[in-house]
């Protein structure tokens, strides 16, 4: 088993914040990795480090143990194969359905393209609404539709941030679905989310954090029972 | 000869001084002569500046109030007699007896005639004046012509003057009249005096000395001549330091005044109100209103306006900054560009109903006593009071904008706003109440600078017209969402202006500094101090 | 015509755009068969001829601000661009051909018109360089500013800063272009005189194929996949970055192709109203250009088209016969459209409760992040 | 068209034919009832934007001009109707309107523009349709168009003898000059021939001084320390020639006051200043300051007392928006230009355009500035007095000196 995203020494300042902490870690492929920690605690600003929206003061991320994310471009690292859904549903609201999932595919989409993003509409149940305005669907409907979008590309890293934020509990229970369906040994999921059901379910293992520094990392049935962890959450 | 000739003088005013009789003028020879054309009105300016200082007292008085006339133009040159019109009414302009209104107007005075005519007044009010202050000022407007006029003139006044400080100055500036006197002593005396009120005119004066023979022959002369030049040459160049800075500051309170209710509304909303020109350009509207309502109702109080304004126009903008917000902006919140645009059509609205309402010529403001003309405090270096009004104006407003931001529960709503406003939203504040204050905030102080500018500039319904790009772009490069940045920016476009403009001109210093700032938007797009956020 | 806009080539088939597109470019062929037919007035002709140079320039705007989101409000800078080198080449042209000595010549002090024009006095030339020109001007602000990744009212208060950083250049004689009073006198227009109702003909013409070739182009390109990215881009640029596309390049080539058309505008413009001179460099200006897209519709190329001929063919008229009142209307019309139609007056014909929500889904186009 | 609906199509061509047809169709808007007795005269002067207050007055001078000539019987048996427009300050719109007021509204003769970029710009206009612009402000010269008729001087018979009179002993012995002016052609084209002037009298370069303002500017600060710096340096008695225009005239005034200078110390030239420039200003500072016309409302003759009484007159009887009081040079052109192209149709019997031209030469006509003006057939430039105007307490200005006759006009100058 190799690493897929390697962190080291891993610090983040937004002016005097420091949202990362001189933060190290380690996911490796065919792993479904939760993040957890309460508000600020950097797990969004984790996953744009990776991502390449936001930079990085010290420390690096090593993507497939040969490729330094901190210095490439968001396009770039993409291309790479290192996807990641946003917290907030981040559709094109003025395009179909049919062509966000098309966009996903990236600058220069396989020749089997569109049977690609019509097996994927079928997957995310979105088929029936594929001609559609993006920006008519639901809430659910946009958070699978871009689930899809990063999906389709059959990313190497995939990252999901909230996707169960606002969703019912029949929605969750599809996207845990969902999520599993595309864990494979060739891919690593980095999930973040606060719903901890939905954590323990899809995750193999989860890494707490808690001011921009790994508080905990292991399994989840072990994270409910370390007292650090219980003192953060609860604020004892 | 000529010292005799001096000797002589000096003593016919020490003759004068124990209120011998004196040289009479003839007045009804000089009233003619005033009357004939500029020729003649020169003539008898020149008869009346010699005459001054043998002048009898009642003939220093009469020729006070023929000058008097003639430069208030209260004077009616008739074809046989002339008459002043006096507070009690119309007077012989020989003899100041009562007499009926000649049927003609007053000369024109040309440029050549009217320093004539300005120093024969000073020189017979330094005698005939009733009062310390208006022999004082009469001495101060001599003072700049001293070395043309004779030297028994000052010696005389300061003889008879009863004022122990003025007594004292006139025979100050009688020295400095001494500078092309025969005695290398008094000369000196007369250049150190000069040179102690360095100017870039005194340096002219003292420079050309340089080619008089006693310049050559005499080394003490010459020595006073080169320390005097040296020490003026040094004022000289602290006052163009100074007035350096006082230009870049004034142009800087400027900028700030017109930027900072951008900066509190742009910092909060990240809308643009491109009407802000337009709104300072309605606050000195209603300065004008408020003037006008103090000359019909208290008519003592005009001279105050200014102050007693500042609230007025300061809610009146502010409510219609609310309106604004309520009507228009608040709808296309979600649409910046959008605001941009409707914003723009606001400002075509409120110019032309200002336009078809009040009309377009500039308002007639009164400047107050206190804020007309400047001291001269160093050599070359002016302190307008208007431009100094300004830049107390822009500190005052600075200091009151912090303390609301800092110590009101609004600013601190507003703080919390711009921060994160869905955070803050979370958290139970207002925010769209926070938004419309603030843009009533915003819209009151652009009122406030438009009563700040209306003793500087032309206030017609163009005037806001000016300001957008420049206090935007004063905006954007201090940084969204603060207030240190926004003076920090003002300051440095307003230094750098004034520093480009003498060397490359108005044109290209405006050029220079606005490309600057695209330039240094283009590398750092967050400006000087704003913090680097998450981009999503 | 329909064969053009084959649906099954677009997946975004948003099909009353297409109609629209088909019925402006249907009216554009029929102007261009009026205008050719005779038969107008030749000040009909010129007017008809610059409503279409404005429609142009509407076009172009469109391309970024209704496709990618950018707002410009400094493209009279490029308009200007084009203006400017036409000048250049009909003065030459007139020079070479009459021997007249231009106004330009006497009032700059020169003795005759500089030598680096002379190569302008070839059309072909003179048509790439104002389109050279344009490009590299857009080329090197734009890629400086998406670099910094500049955006949203940032870009338009910039671009506006710049266009009045132009305006002042221009304005001084210095600069070398005529300064206040800029270039007039020109004398012939492809070696006929100025004053042959053929040249107010086919430089009307011209304009209005120009216009309808670039409109049929424009919205080839935009219903196309390079249409589609735009339109992510200005949805969510981020979102788009991170699915591995390079939205710097995106907005790179459609800025510098507005600007060239908007230059391709300035340039079918002059030599129908006899001058350029820094007026068009206005920051005015260039905020009315974003105007008329926003009365027309913005992001469908033909309510552009419409709200440039709508607004200048009002202000025309007003301007003639009540003069008072224009500024009013336009300042109202803004108002309307900002508030009651998101989408432009277009929408008026179909307001209808079922549009509503898609009308609302987009209003958010433009919010930037 | 199989997704073409005939209600789109209709919806769409329909507001474009709309559009397009409105300036098309505007012309019947303005048409008056009875074409057939009246000629009309076409006015562009803007009402709005930067240029409003002081052109929008001369609309109202040229209504008050047909008026009387109306009251004395009409020209060729047809009443005078004039046609006023808005454009706006804005440049192509000058243009525009005037080339829909030639080809449309048929007026006989243009009247209008203030800058001379507006006039440049409808300059093509009126030489494709063969039209007649009477241009009422005195300018930079060096134009000589058959379709404009130049109401107004240029600088040589103008500005030229005023610098000439600064530099006698009668003025105040000038020998050094600062010029500063606003960036364009005619401030310039006004210094470049003034600095050929005084070469040509053998004054050394380093007695001038230029310095140009973009239009609107208002921080005269570093400016007028400037003038201070070069007023006290050695040579002579230094003066202003002022060449900014619009709302930089007051704003450079008041801070030239504020730092305490005087028209004793340093006179203004200011060549485009008006009685409207010292609205709103504490004139008793800046008594003596100096400008320069073809009129001044001061100006003697009965001629001028009929001009004024008629102007308050009108002022009252249409509510014209402007003060009943104040008379400046270019209202006074505009007057001459109407009565002057009433008695050139009249000679001619006609009002065919090359016909009144050609009854330009030899007219005459008895200007309100108390001067006979007259036009010659050698070009269209009228021959005016010249004022030098000196600025008074009352927001006004005293006539200081006045031409013996009115000095032939030299369109292209010999100093450029």
């Amino acid at each position: 088993m190799t690493v897929a995203v390697l962190i080291e020494g891993l610090t983040v300042e937004f002016g005097r914040f420091r949202a990362l902490n001189d933060l190290s870690l380690a996911i490796d492929y065919g792993e479904v990795r939760g993040v957890v920690g309460p508000n600020g605690a950097g797990k969004t600003t984790l996953l744009d480090v990776i991502s390449g929206v936001s930079r990085a003061k010290a420390g690096r991320v090593l993507f497939d143990e040969t490729m330094e994310l901190t210095r490439a471009s968001e396009a770039e690292i993409a291309r790479s194969g290192v996807r990641r859904k946003f917290q907030k549903p981040s559709v094109f609201e003025a395009l179909t359905v049919r062509d966000n999932v098309a966009i996903g595919l990236g600058a220069k989409p396989a020749p089997d393209g569109p049977e690609k993003v019509a097996r994927m509409l079928e997957t995310v149940g979105l088929a029936g609404d594929a001609d559609r305005l993006a920006g008519e669907l639901a809430h659910g409907q946009k958070q699978w539709l871009e689930i899809a979008m990063v999906v389709v590309a059959e990313p190497k890293v995939l990252m999901l941030d909230e996707p169960v934020a606002g969703l019912t509990d029949e929605e969750t229970e599809r996207t845990a679905a969902l999520v599993k369906a595309l864990r494979s040994p060739g891919r690593a999921i980095i999930v973040v989310e606060h719903d901890m059901d939905f954590v323990e379910r899809i995750s193999d293992r989860v890494t707490v954090l808690h001011e921009g520094r790994t508080l905990f990392e292991g399994s989840m049935a072990r994270a409910r029972a370390d007292a650090a962890v219980v003192d953060v959450y609860l604020g004892r | 000869m000529r010292m005799g000739r001096r000797l002589g003088l000096l003593l016919l005013a020490l003759a004068a001084a124990w209120h011998s009789p004196a040289l009479a003028h003839d007045r009804a020879q000089i009233a003619t002569q005033a009357c004939s054309g500029a020729a003649g009105l020169s003539e008898a300016a020149a008869t009346l500046t010699a005459g001054a200082s043998s002048a009898t007292p009642e003939d220093a008085a009469w020729a006070a109030t023929l000058t008097g006339a003639l430069l208030d133009k209260t004077i009616r040159c008739g074809a046989r007699a002339s008459t002043i019109e006096s507070p009690s009414g119309f007077i012989d302009a020989a003899t100041l007896a009562k007499a009926a209104p000649a049927d003609g107007s007053a000369p024109v005075l040309s440029l050549k005639n009217r320093p004539l005519v300005e120093t024969a007044r000073a020189a017979a009010t330094l005698f005939a004046g009733a009062t310390a202050g208006e022999r004082a000022a009469a001495l101060r407007a001599l003072e700049r012509r001293a070395a043309s006029l004779p030297p028994e003139l000052f010696e005389t006044a300061a003889a008879r003057e009863p004022d122990a400080g003025l007594k004292e100055q006139i025979l100050g500036v009688g020295q400095s009249a001494l500078l092309n006197s025969s005695d290398v002593a008094k000369r000196i005396a007369a250049i150190e005096r000069i040179a102690a009120q360095p100017s870039r005119r005194a340096e002219t004066q003292i420079a050309a000395l340089k080619s008089d023979p006693a310049y050559a022959k005499e080394p003490v002369f010459a020595a006073a001549v080169d320390a005097g030049l040296a020490s003026i040459d040094r004022w000289l160049r602290v006052s163009s330091v100074a007035n350096t800075l006082y230009n870049g500051l004034s142009f800087a309170s400027i900028l700030f005044m017109a930027a900072v209710g951008l900066a509190i509304i742009f910092g909060l909303m990240g809308v643009i109100n491109l009407a802000q020109g337009e709104f300072i350009m309605l606050g000195a509207y209603v300065a004008y209103a408020v003037q006008e309502t103090l000359r019909a109702v208290a008519p003592g109080l005009l001279d105050w306006y200014l102050i007693l304004a500042i609230p007025v126009v300061f809610l009146a903008i502010a409510a219609v900054g609310v309106a604004l917000e309520a009507t228009l902006v608040r709808r296309l919140y979600t649409r910046p560009l959008m605001t941009l645009l409707a914003t723009w059509a606001v400002s075509l609205l409120i110019v032309n109903l200002v336009r078809v309402g009040v009309g377009t010529q500039n308002l007639q403001f009164v400047t107050p006593s206190w804020l007309a003309g400047g001291k001269l405090l160093v050599g070359d270096f002016i302190v307008t009071w208007n431009r100094l009004f300004a830049i107390v104006f822009a500190g005052v407003t600075l200091v009151a904008t912090w303390a609301v931001l800092k110590r009101t529960p609004l600013g601190l709503n507003i703080r919390a706003v711009t921060q994160n406003r869905a955070m803050a939203g979370c958290i139970g504040v207002p925010t769209r109440r926070v938004d419309m204050m603030a843009f009533g905030l915003g819209s009151g102080l652009a009122g406030l600078a438009g009563l700040a500018l209306c003793p500087i500039y032309n206030v017609n319904p163009q005037m806001g017209s000016n300001f957008v790009i420049d206090s935007f772009m004063v905006v954007v490069l201090g940084g969204v969402g603060t207030l240190a940045g926004t003076v920090v920016a003002a300051l440095g476009v307003g230094q750098i202006n004034v520093l480009i403009e003498p060397l490359y001109g108005a044109v290209a210093a405006k050029v220079i500094v606005l490309l600057m700032i695209v330039g240094f938007l283009q590398w750092r797009p967050e400006g000087l101090y704003a913090v680097k956020g998450r981009r999503k | 015509m329909s064969a053009a806009i084959a649906p099954k080539r677009s997946l975004l088939a948003r099909a009353a755009d297409d109609r629209m597109v088909v019925a402006v470019a249907l009216a554009l062929v029929a102007t261009a068969a009026v205008v050719a037919g005779g038969g107008l007035s030749g000040y009909r002709v010129n007017t008809i001829g610059q409503l279409a140079c404005f429609a142009l320039l509407a076009l172009a705007l469109d391309l970024i601000w209704g496709y990618a989101g950018i707002l410009s409000l400094g493209h009279g800078l490029f308009f200007a661009i084009g203006g400017y080198v036409v000048g250049m080449h009909l003065l030459e042209r007139s020079v070479a051909e009459t021997g007249v000595t231009p106004d330009i010549v006497q009032f700059m002090g020169w003795k005759a018109l500089p030598g680096w024009w002379g190569p302008l006095e070839s059309f072909p030339v003179a048509l790439l360089a104002a389109m050279g020109v344009s490009f590299a001007v857009a080329f090197v602000f734009g890629w400086a500013s998406f670099r910094s990744r500049v955006s949203g009212v940032y870009f338009a208060i910039i671009t506006q800063a710049l266009v009045y950083v132009a305006m002042l250049l221009m304005f001084r004689n210095d600069t070398g272009f005529g300064g206040n009073n800029g270039m007039t006198g020109f004398q012939v227009v492809f070696g006929v005189p100025i004053q042959d109702p053929a040249v107010t003909k086919g430089l009307a013409l011209a304009s209005v194929l120009v216009l309808l070739a670039a409109l049929v182009a424009c919205r080839l390109l935009m219903i196309g996949r390079f249409g589609r990215l735009l339109v992510a881009t200005r949805d969510d640029e981020v979102r788009l970055r991170s699915l591995g596309y390079e939205t710097l390049r995106l907005k790179l080539k459609v800025w510098c192709l507005s600007a060239v058309l908007a230059a391709l505008a300035g340039l079918l413009y002059v030599p129908q109203v006899g001058i350029i001179n820094p007026r068009v460099l206005s920051p005015e200006l260039s905020i009315e250009i974003a105007v008329w897209c926003a009365i027309g519709g913005r992001g469908r190329l033909a309510g552009a088209i419409i709200g440039a001929v709508l607004v200048n063919a009002v202000k025309f008229a007003l301007s003639a016969s009540l003069p008072e009142l224009w500024p009013f209307v336009l300042a109202a019309l803004v108002v309307v459209v900002a508030l009651i139609f998101p989408n432009g007056l277009l929408d008026l014909g179909k307001w209808k409760p079922t549009l509503l929500s898609r009308s609302r889904a987009l209003e958010a186009r433009d919010a930037t992040p | 068209m199989s997704i073409f609906t005939r209600r789109t199509f209709l919806q769409t061509s329909g507001a474009l034919a709309a559009g397009a047809a409105l300036p098309l169709g505007a012309p019947a808007f303005i048409r008056s009832a009875n074409a057939a007795d009246t000629v009309k005269l076409g006015c562009l002067f803007s009402s709005s934007g930067t240029m409003a207050n002081l052109e929008g007055r001369l609309n109202y001078v040229a209504k008050m001009a047909a008026a009387e000539i109306n009251a004395a019987g009409g020209v060729n048996g047809k009443t005078v109707e004039v046609v006023a427009s808005d454009p706006a300050s804005d440049w192509p719109l000058y243009a525009q309107v005037g080339r829909q007021m030639l080809t449309e509204t048929k007026v006989a003769a243009l009247f209008g523009c203030w800058t001379s970029v507006s006039r440049k710009t409808v300059l093509p206009v009126v030489e494709q349709n063969d039209g007649l612009l009477f241009y009422p402000l005195h300018f930079e010269g060096d134009e000589n168009s058959k379709n404009v008729v130049y109401v107004n001087s240029p600088p040589a018979s103008s500005v030229l003898p005023a610098v000439d009179y600064l530099m006698s002993p009668d003025g105040v012995e000038a020998k050094r000059f600062f010029m500063i002016g606003s960036d364009y052609v005619w401030p310039r084209t006004i210094n470049k021939q003034l600095k050929g002037y005084w070469k040509s009298k053998g004054i050394d370069e380093s007695a001038w001084k230029e310095e140009y303002v973009p239009f609107s500017f208002s921080n005269f600060q570093t400016l007028v320390n400037q003038v201070r710096a070069f007023a006290d340096a050695p040579g002579g008695k230094c003066v202003v020639v002022l060449t900014v225009v619009g709302s930089s005239i007051p704003d450079f005034l008041r801070e030239f006051a504020n730092q305490g200078i005087t028209a004793t110390d340093v006179p203004i030239l200011g060549l485009d200043m008006v009685e409207a420039d010292l609205e709103g200003l504490d004139t008793k500072k800046l008594v003596g300051h100096l400008n320069c016309w073809a009129y001044l409302q001061q100006a003697k003759g009965e001629a001028n007392v009929k001009f004024l009484s008629g102007w308050k007159d009108f002022v009252a009887k249409e509510k014209v928006p402007f003060s009943p009081d104040v008379a400046i040079d270019p209202m006074v052109s505009t007057y001459d230009a109407v009565h002057l192209w009433a008695m050139a149709a009249k000679k001619a019997g006609s009002f065919d355009v090359p016909e009144v031209r050609k009854a330009f030469a030899g007219l005459s006509f008895d200007c309100p500035s108390g001067y006979k003006i007259g036009m010659t057939a050698e070009n269209n430039y009228v021959s005016r007095g010249v004022f030098i105007g000196s600025v008074n307490e009352a927001q006004g200005f005293d006539v200081l000196w006045q031409s013996k006759d009115t000095p032939k006009p030299v369109p292209m100058s010999p100093f450029g």
